[in-house]
């Protein structure tokens, strides 16, 4: 019948029949005599059509460039998208399509879905680069998240509110943050610091829906706060800087690196969130006149010439150049399987993509990094954000306990 | 004497020979549903995980479509809290059958016994609505329900310990006597049956148990009864119904079907999120009846195949259709662009195209083919109805 | 002819035990219904004797609706009670009181659009059957075998009213005349111990009301109910009541045998008018033959 | 024949498959009452529905010949432009608006002739004059009248378009012997005040005795035709639709005994439910 | 105290745009007995015609364009689809205007893409003290906009003939042509109405103290379900009620979210559905809805 075992491409043996010249290279699924196929689990027509979009062209700019400078192990890349719409169903299904014909994903939005797919990717040994930054997606050897988690990258905001604004011991700070994995992760790692270093935590959950967080600074401000953290998307953010300045609340606000959009300084929340308001965040900006994200941020907009500088282009196509890096590691090493690719990402624990952190993908159960860059608003540059604090790891950060 | 009543009856013309439109092809019925049948069995021998995932997943809306058909559909209780009852469905399995060392909650009960009780826990919940679902309808009902998504999603995110909060927890692999439905291999003629074979015939035991219990209710007496509350309330209260009780017992036997179908959708997707059961699959569900046909339990399904498989199907062969764009190409739509494009529009060309949706179909196919014969022999109505009670 | 008293006869060989202790009156007392601002029923009283045929008339707006809606469940009357036999309805909802035996047909028909004619007289039976949703859902024997019992007695009655040829066709579309009689035919179903109906020949020609008359009297005397009618056409009142009662603004003005009745001073003041009076007089010779609405010409 | 008569020549309509209407012609003369006679189903609505253009909500549609009114053709047009051309129709089972009040009715009823402030008064005075219960009852919901009230409101209300030609579709339909005699008397005072009528009505004798002319419809066509005096003297007629020489029949009736015709003697009497 | 007060007032301002938005079901509902559905998307068609054209023509013009746009859209939806509905279930059309904002919604979606635009309004975020609390200029528009707007309505409907036609068509089409009424138009206009002032809501839902019009700005109809059904679907003083209800209850859970913890976190969002359960269990048809007449 149809589907009789013989192709089974039984998980770990080599199918790659067709040696490549006299080298003994052992390739797997995913990997043909002239293309690598790398899989994309996106969304760009739900929630998180933004960054899905921003992340995808990122990749598929990358892949454009490494097929132009000859590809990899002789073979060209070829990303598969599939726009999952940030649905269950739909996730998991293209997830089950796609997983038997790739190497592994280079990009797969939303942590459920990752966490859903978990047992599949651990025991096919598919290497995934989730695109969320959630400790939840920590302990498997195949899922990498590039860069910090939002516990760490919250805790290190408090730790410049500490250093940098005057924040200190028996204050408190308010955290306005998304109920789901984003914000309370970030929670988790304010109480944390919040604990570490005697302030207190007013927490005000939101959903994506609520756009005006008038009453949310006004819970706030009759709490006292002394800061604000927001891990919310750039709207809420936006919102909350908006009202804060015009209470004459007068606090410093940080947000995570998903708080923030450039498209932001077009409007009239643009004075406010150029005042006093940080963005923390897991590298440099793409505005950063370092040369990789200078030469990133040319290269995109000459290809894409109406969308958006952001951070999820930086990610997207840090992703795949980490994904391809991978896979050059795997096929020195003569192993173009699953497993290959797996073991070069373990080798990789300094690896400097040119974004200014350098990550260690070897220890499953941490970030790749725990640094954090704290980046400030700036409507001159691209993508909006210029650095403000360099990149740096608080201590409260390297104390924090993982499990 | 009494002529004229004759001619106005014969005005009328009573149906002559009942199925005048069937005629030859009448053997042909049966052999298609035998073939349809044969196919079902053989799909897991042929077709791909991506296809048996597809097809389960269209299988367990159809099982949450057959019961909001009812609701909807036969009672004309507009409901838009479907998603509710399929996360508590979904929820319920987990926690029953959850291991009890785990991360969350779990009971540890034996799978089987698991899915019955999650599925008499949501008759349960549905049951506690009940002094709104018998009381409110139409429009009212509608969004009195839409507080049951909101509730739903404020528990799956905040009752961490039942639910796992955003990331979902793991749902316990189904297990009929000693029989386990996971990932592990097994050959059967030739061919590896993992989870979605292995789940494939699960899902087809249930589909096929709920369609027949639902056509077995809707034609039996308290069809009638729903019909007639549907039509005319204060009528059906006069005629012996117990109005309130049976808007009450609709709605509790419709949310047990949505939790049947939330089982089944837990035991797909292998683990249970809870963005999944928002409002958005509430509408869908609605779309599905609609689509399909209020009112009718074929319908149901065939509307649930429908808009649970057209995001799937477009998406993947995105590449081949025009003016649709791979994703991030730029230009163009996106497949999943597309896809809503298609499936509200369907939900819009159902009403005003095909009133009585796709199950109606076959039906008015077979009108046309009488209104082509020469002898008019249909019936008055088949034009009028908007909604056909089945 | 015999039709009837055999009818009569066989009904009442047919009684069965439980059915011996029934024949209850239906007894109205001081029933007051008031809606803002308005009362459309002020104290009224009368007694339905067991199988008897009693009817309710009156001018447009005078009550009688309401008060076949507050004795079927629909409305709450403000005072008064409602006896059959030992029970008392006024408290009761209206599927309890169609339990106890009470049908009725509506003045403006409640039919519904798509029910077939077949299913819209099986509704009548919901009472007198017990599959519930799992017996249904599961096609439990107990169900299948309630369900054919059931649809023959409802073809029976179809038949007898002459309905079935449209058994299979949608209520909806039939002409008012029939679906008049579909109402009746599923009031029927109900196998009723009292039968309340509003105006059950409005809209029908003169050939078709004789023939509607002739089944309400036949299946009083076949099944032995009492019926409650309502109607304007007095031809058709005065040959088939045993009794009338009639209302005015809420208030009853008269009540006694047809006879009686018809020629009250208040009946004729505010019911028949003074010409009808004076016209009936003159076609006295004709009798009580036809629609006495269109009488010299 | 004067300009404002209504002209019906081969009418065909139907509702899907259902045929209602075959070949009707039918002239109604300016200033007269003209009745329709008809038994149940003969298509008597059917052809109301026709002329007023309202025939589509109900799933049906015309499917030949032509109606004309005051020499401009009507058939094909909306509903609101028939009104607009003073055809006016009180539709079958009165159809109020049972959530306006009784005053909103007959203000819904003034929608399609626009006309000065003045003339709806003195259109609104004249409904009152007619029907007094409806200035008693201005406030109250319409739903909640009783059927005879509803009728007078249906009335009333489309008198408030000032018709030149009004429709009626069995205006006597569930109303007291005392309320049909002043609902004919009332078709009757407003014919005299100058506005023609075609009456629908199964009450033939109530009809022939307001009609100048009347035409009989038998499944849905036309079966006699002629002025009120030859209908009404006819055998067809009197037998069928008056009712009379039918005594032995209702003798029959009285004595409490099944009809002779139509079906029940056809059928044993129904017998007792044993359980 | 002044906590609370601020609170309030942010409720009542927030509420006052949900009114206006339920202001737009209620019509709806009133002269077509639908549940619009599709009302998220005339919103947001109607803010981004506003804010696309306002950088060619200035504020107050492009808020004419973007009122008359989406009045236009929603009487191009009443040509296209509802009209051509023959059979008589409301709730089926309902389903229908579902259908309609899944294709409207995704392609303003698709054009808006990930944008978010400012209206350039002349209020800026400029406050205005009232005694111990200040409140957005944004809001006290709003407010006044919609008393204004719904006090103009409940007069239309109740003394204009367009009122008395709407309401007749909505109870019996074929009655209401009967009596000259021109459907299409009724209805039609309606549906331009409603689409009118969900223009005017996406301006207030886009202006201070939220960011801009982005793609997901539609979604906030969500929120005027539970305020039309509080105030009763078909009356528009409820909508006023219904709306300050629902955004006084909102700001209040949200801000004594820390008292009302032991209900979970981000109960200011679930807050105004609770409301909603409790007053259809007292009153089914809302606090000012009329109930449903039966008479048989
Ligand atoms: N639900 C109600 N709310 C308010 N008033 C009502 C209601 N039902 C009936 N009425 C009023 O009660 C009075 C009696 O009405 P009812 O329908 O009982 O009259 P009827 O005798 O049946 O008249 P008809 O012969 O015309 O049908 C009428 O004036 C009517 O307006
Ligand atoms: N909406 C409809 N759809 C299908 N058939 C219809 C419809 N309305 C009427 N008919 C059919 O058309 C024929 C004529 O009906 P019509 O209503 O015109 O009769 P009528 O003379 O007015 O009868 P009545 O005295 O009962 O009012 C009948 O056979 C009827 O069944
Ligand atoms: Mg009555
Ligand atoms: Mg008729």
């Amino acid at each position: 019948s149809g589907k009789a075992e013989d192709d089974g491409g039984g998980g770990s043996g080599g199918s790659g029949d067709t040696a490549s010249e006299g080298d003994e290279l052992v390739t797997g699924p995913g990997v043909g005599d002239d293309t690598i196929t790398v899989g994309a689990l996106t969304d760009m027509t739900a929630a998180y059509a933004t960054l899905g979009a921003s992340v995808t062209q990122g990749q598929q700019l990358y892949v454009k460039e490494a097929n132009a400078a000859g590809g990899v192990c002789e073979r060209d890349l070829e990303l598969v998208v599939r726009d999952h719409a940030y649905d269950a169903g739909q996730a998991g299904t293209f997830y089950a399509e796609l997983e038997p014909d790739v190497i592994g994903f280079s990009q797969f939005i939303g942590s459920p879905y990752v966490a859903a797919a978990k047992d599949s990717i651990d025991a096919n040994q598919t290497t995934v680069i989730a695109q969320a930054w959630t400790a939840s997606l920590l302990g498997s050897e195949y899922i990498h998240m590039i860069g910090t988690t939002y516990d760490i990258e919250t805790i290190n905001a408090i730790d410049f509110l500490m250093n940098e604004k005057g924040l200190s011991e028996g204050d408190s700070i308010g955290h306005v943050y998304f109920e789901g994995d984003y914000g309370e992760n970030a929670l988790e790692g304010a109480e944390y610091a919040a604990e570490q270093v005697g302030l207190t935590v007013v927490g005000q959950a939101i959903k994506p829906t609520d756009e005006d967080m008038t009453a949310q600074v006004t819970a706030l401000a009759r709490d006292g706060v002394s800061a604000i953290i927001v891990s919310a998307g750039p709207r809420q953010a936006a919102s909350v800087a908006g009202v804060a300045a015009a209470a004459g609340l007068g606090v410093p606000i940080v947000g995570n690196n998903s708080a923030f959009a450039p498209q932001l300084l077009a409007t009239e929340a643009a004075p406010a969130l150029l005042g006093e308001f940080y963005i923390a965040a897991p590298s440099l900006p793409i505005g950063s006149d370092e040369s990789a994200p200078a030469t990133l941020a040319e290269a995109y907009t000459a290809e894409f010439p109406d969308a958006v500088l952001d951070m999820g282009v930086v990610a997207g196509y840090g992703a795949m150049e980490l994904f391809t890096e991978a896979l050059r590691g795997a096929c020195d090493a003569g192993d173009l399987s699953r497993e290959g690719v797996a073991a070069a990402f373990g080798e990789l624990n300094a690896y400097d993509n040119g974004f200014g952190v350098v990550n260690d993908f070897s220890a499953p159960d941490a970030p790749s990094s725990l640094e954090s860059y704290i980046l400030k608003p700036d409507a001159e540059a691209p993508g909006g954000l210029v650095v403000e604090a360099e990149g740096f790891v608080s201590d409260l950060a390297e104390g924090f306990p993982r499990g | 004497m009494s002529d004229l009543l004759t001619k106005v009856r014969e005005g009328l013309r009573p149906p002559a020979a009942a199925g005048s439109g069937a005629g030859s092809g009448r053997w042909l019925v049966p052999v298609v549903w035998l073939a349809i049948g044969l196919a079902l069995l053989a799909f897991p021998f042929y077709l791909e995980t991506f296809w048996l995932r597809t097809g389960l997943l269209a299988m367990a809306a159809a099982i949450g479509a057959i019961g909001l058909n009812m609701l909807s559909g036969s009672t004309g209780q507009l409901s838009l809290g479907h998603a509710f009852f399929l996360a508590m469905g979904a929820y319920g399995y987990c926690v029953l059958a959850g291991d009890p060392d785990g991360p969350a909650t779990g009971l540890g009960l034996p799978p089987l016994l698991a899915v019955v009780l999650a599925v008499l826990l949501t008759g349960v919940a549905g049951g506690l609505f009940s002094p709104i679902a018998g009381r409110l309808r139409g429009a009212y009902l509608g969004i009195a329900t839409l507080a049951l998504i909101f509730i739903g999603q404020h528990v799956l995110f905040n009752a961490h310990d039942l639910t796992g909060g955003f990331n979902g927890r793991v749902v316990p692999r189904l297990e009929v006597f000693g029989f386990v439905f996971d990932a592990e291999r097994i050959v059967v003629a030739g061919v590896p049956f993992q989870a979605m074979e292995k789940l494939w015939y699960v899902g087809l035991v249930l589909l096929l148990g709920c369609v027949l219990f639902a056509r077995g209710v809707l034609r039996g007496r308290p069809g009638r009864a729903m019909n007639a509350i549907r039509d005319h309330q204060i009528a059906a209260g006069v005629m012996g119904v117990p109005v309130a009780r049976y808007r009450g017992m609709v709605f509790v036997i419709s949310s047990m079907y949505a939790g049947l179908a939330g089982v089944l959708l837990a035991l797909v997707f292998e683990r249970t999120v809870p963005t999944y059961f928002s409002i958005v699959l509430s509408l869908e569900y609605l779309a599905m009846i609609v689509i399909g046909g209020l009112g009718s339990v074929g319908g149901a399904v065939l509307g649930a195949t429908f808009v649970s498989m057209t995001p799937l199907i477009l998406t993947r062969y995105s590449e081949a259709l025009p003016l649709v764009t791979a994703p991030g190409t730029g230009g163009g739509f996106a497949p999943g662009e597309v896809s809503r494009f298609l499936y509200g529009g369907a939900v819009v060309a159902a009403v005003l195209f095909l009133p009585g949706g796709l199950a109606r179909l076959p039906a008015a196919w077979r009108a046309r083919q009488r209104a082509r014969r020469p002898a008019g022999e249909a019936g008055p109505d088949t034009q009028r109805n908007e909604e056909v009670p089945r | 002819m015999s039709a009837a008293s055999a009818g009569a006869g066989t009904g009442a060989d047919n009684r069965a035990p439980a059915d011996a202790a029934a024949p209850r009156a239906l007894e109205v007392s001081g029933l007051t219904v008031r809606f803002a601002g308005l009362t459309a029923l002020d104290t009224v009283s009368f007694t339905v004797a067991p199988g008897s045929i009693h009817a309710l008339i009156g001018p447009n707006g005078a009550g009688k609706s309401t008060c076949f809606n507050v004795l079927s469940g629909v409305y709450r009357a403000a005072a008064g009670s409602v006896r059959l036999g030992e029970h008392e309805l006024t408290r009761m909802a209206p599927e309890r009181i169609a339990g106890l035996g009470v049908a009725r047909t509506f003045q403006n028909l409640a039919l519904s659009q798509h029910a077939t004619v077949a299913d819209t007289l099986l509704l009548g039976r919901h009472r007198l059957t017990r599959a519930g949703f799992l017996a249904t859902g599961l096609r439990l024997p107990s169900a299948t075998r309630e369900a054919a019992r059931h649809r023959d007695r409802m073809r029976e009655i179809a038949a007898f009213l002459g309905l079935e040829p449209y058994l299979d066709h949608p209520a909806g579309v039939l002409p008012y005349g029939l679906q008049k009689t579909v109402e009746l035919g599923r009031a029927l179903c109900m196998e009723p111990e009292v039968l309340l109906l509003d105006e059950p020949i409005a809209g029908m020609t003169p050939t078709e009301r004789r023939h509607a008359a002739g089944v309400i009297s036949s299946v009083r005397d076949s099944l032995g109910l009492s019926v409650l009618l309502v109607e304007h056409d007095m031809g058709v009142v005065m040959r088939l009541a045993d009794r009338v009662t009639v209302l005015d603004f809420g208030r009853r003005i008269a009540d006694g045998p047809p006879e009686q009745v018809q020629n009250d001073p208040d009946v004729l003041r505010a019911y028949l008018g003074a010409d009808a009076a004076g016209d009936r007089d003159e076609e006295a010779p004709a009798g009580p033959g036809d629609d006495d609405r269109g009488e010299t010409r | 024949m004067g300009a404002a008569d209504l002209r019906v020549r081969g009418l065909n309509a139907g509702y899907g498959p259902v045929r209602a209407l075959t070949d009707v012609s039918l002239d109604v003369p300016d200033g007269a009452v003209t009745a329709v006679l008809g038994g149940n189903g003969a298509g008597k609505s059917t052809l109301l529905r026709a002329l007023s253009g309202t025939l589509r909500f109900h799933g049906g549609a015309v499917t030949g010949g032509t109606v004309e009114y005051d020499g401009a053709r009507l058939d094909g047009r909306p509903a609101a432009s028939v009104v607009a051309a003073g055809v006016v129709q009180v539709p079958e089972g009165r159809q109020v608006f049972a959530r306006m009040t009784v005053a909103d009715n007959l203000r819904a009823g003034a929608l399609g002739r626009r006309g000065d402030r003045a003339a709806q008064q003195a259109a609104r005075n004249r409904v009152h004059e007619l029907f007094p219960v409806l200035a008693d009852r201005a406030q109250q919901r319409a739903g909640l009248l009783s059927g005879g009230e509803q009728q007078m409101l249906a009335m009333g209300r489309a008198l408030m378009a000032r018709p030149r030609l009004l429709l009626l579709d069995e205006p006597s339909l569930g109303l007291a012997p005392m309320m049909a005699a002043r609902i004919a008397e009332t078709v009757r005072e407003i014919n005299t005040q100058g506005t023609t009528v075609l009456l629908v009505e199964q009450n033939a004798s109530l009809a022939l005795r307001l009609a100048s002319h009347a035409v009989v419809l038998e499944t849905g066509e036309v079966a006699l035709s002629g002025t009120a005096e030859e209908l009404s003297a006819s055998d067809e007629v009197r037998r069928r639709y008056l009712g009379v020489a039918d005594e032995e029949a209702a003798a029959d009736a009285a004595a409490g005994i099944a009809a002779e015709d139509a079906g029940v003697a056809a059928h044993p009497p129904l017998t007792r439910w044993t359980a | 105290m002044t906590t609370f007060l601020e609170l309030l007032a942010t409720g009542v301002s927030l509420g006052s745009v949900y009114a206006l938005i339920a202001l737009g079901f209620v019509i709806i509902y009133k002269s077509t007995e639908v549940v619009n559905f599709a009302h998220a998307s005339l919103l947001l068609a109607g803010g981004y015609f506003a804010v696309l054209s306002r950088e060619h023509i200035g504020f107050w013009p492009a808020l004419l364009v973007g009122v008359a746009g989406a009045a236009a859209l929603g009487m191009l939806l009443e040509f296209l689809v509802i009209r051509r509905y023959r059979g008589r279930d409301h709730s089926v059309l309902a389903i229908v205007t579902i259908g309609i904002d899944i294709v409207l919604i995704t392609e303003f979606a698709r054009r808006i893409g990930p944008k978010i635009f400012s209206y350039g309004d002349p209020w800026g975020s400029a406050m205005v003290s009232l005694g111990p609390i200040s409140v957005p200029q944004t809001r006290i528009a709003a407010f006044v906009t919609a008393a204004a707007l719904i006090t103009l309505f409940l007069v239309a409907f109740r003394y204009t003939t367009w009122g008395v036609a709407m309401r007749a068509a909505a109870e019996n089409r074929e009655t209401a042509a009967l009596m000259g009424v021109r459907l299409g138009w009724v209805s039609a206009s309606a549906w331009g109405v409603a689409g009118a002032l969900a223009a005017v809501a996406a301006l207030f839902l886009s202006v201070f103290p939220t960011t801009g019009l982005d793609r997901d700005t539609g979604l906030i109809a969500l929120k005027a379900f539970p305020a039309a059904i509080i105030g009763g679907l078909d009356s528009t003083t409820g909508a006023l009620v219904g709306g300050l209800t629902v955004g006084v209850t909102q700001a209040l859970a949200t801000g004594y979210q820390s008292e009302l913890s032991f209900l979970g976190n981000g109960i200011g969002e679930l807050a105004p559905y609770l409301v909603m359960v409790l007053v259809l269990l007292i009153r089914p048809a809302g606090l000012f809805g009329t109930r449903e007449l039966s008479r048989v």
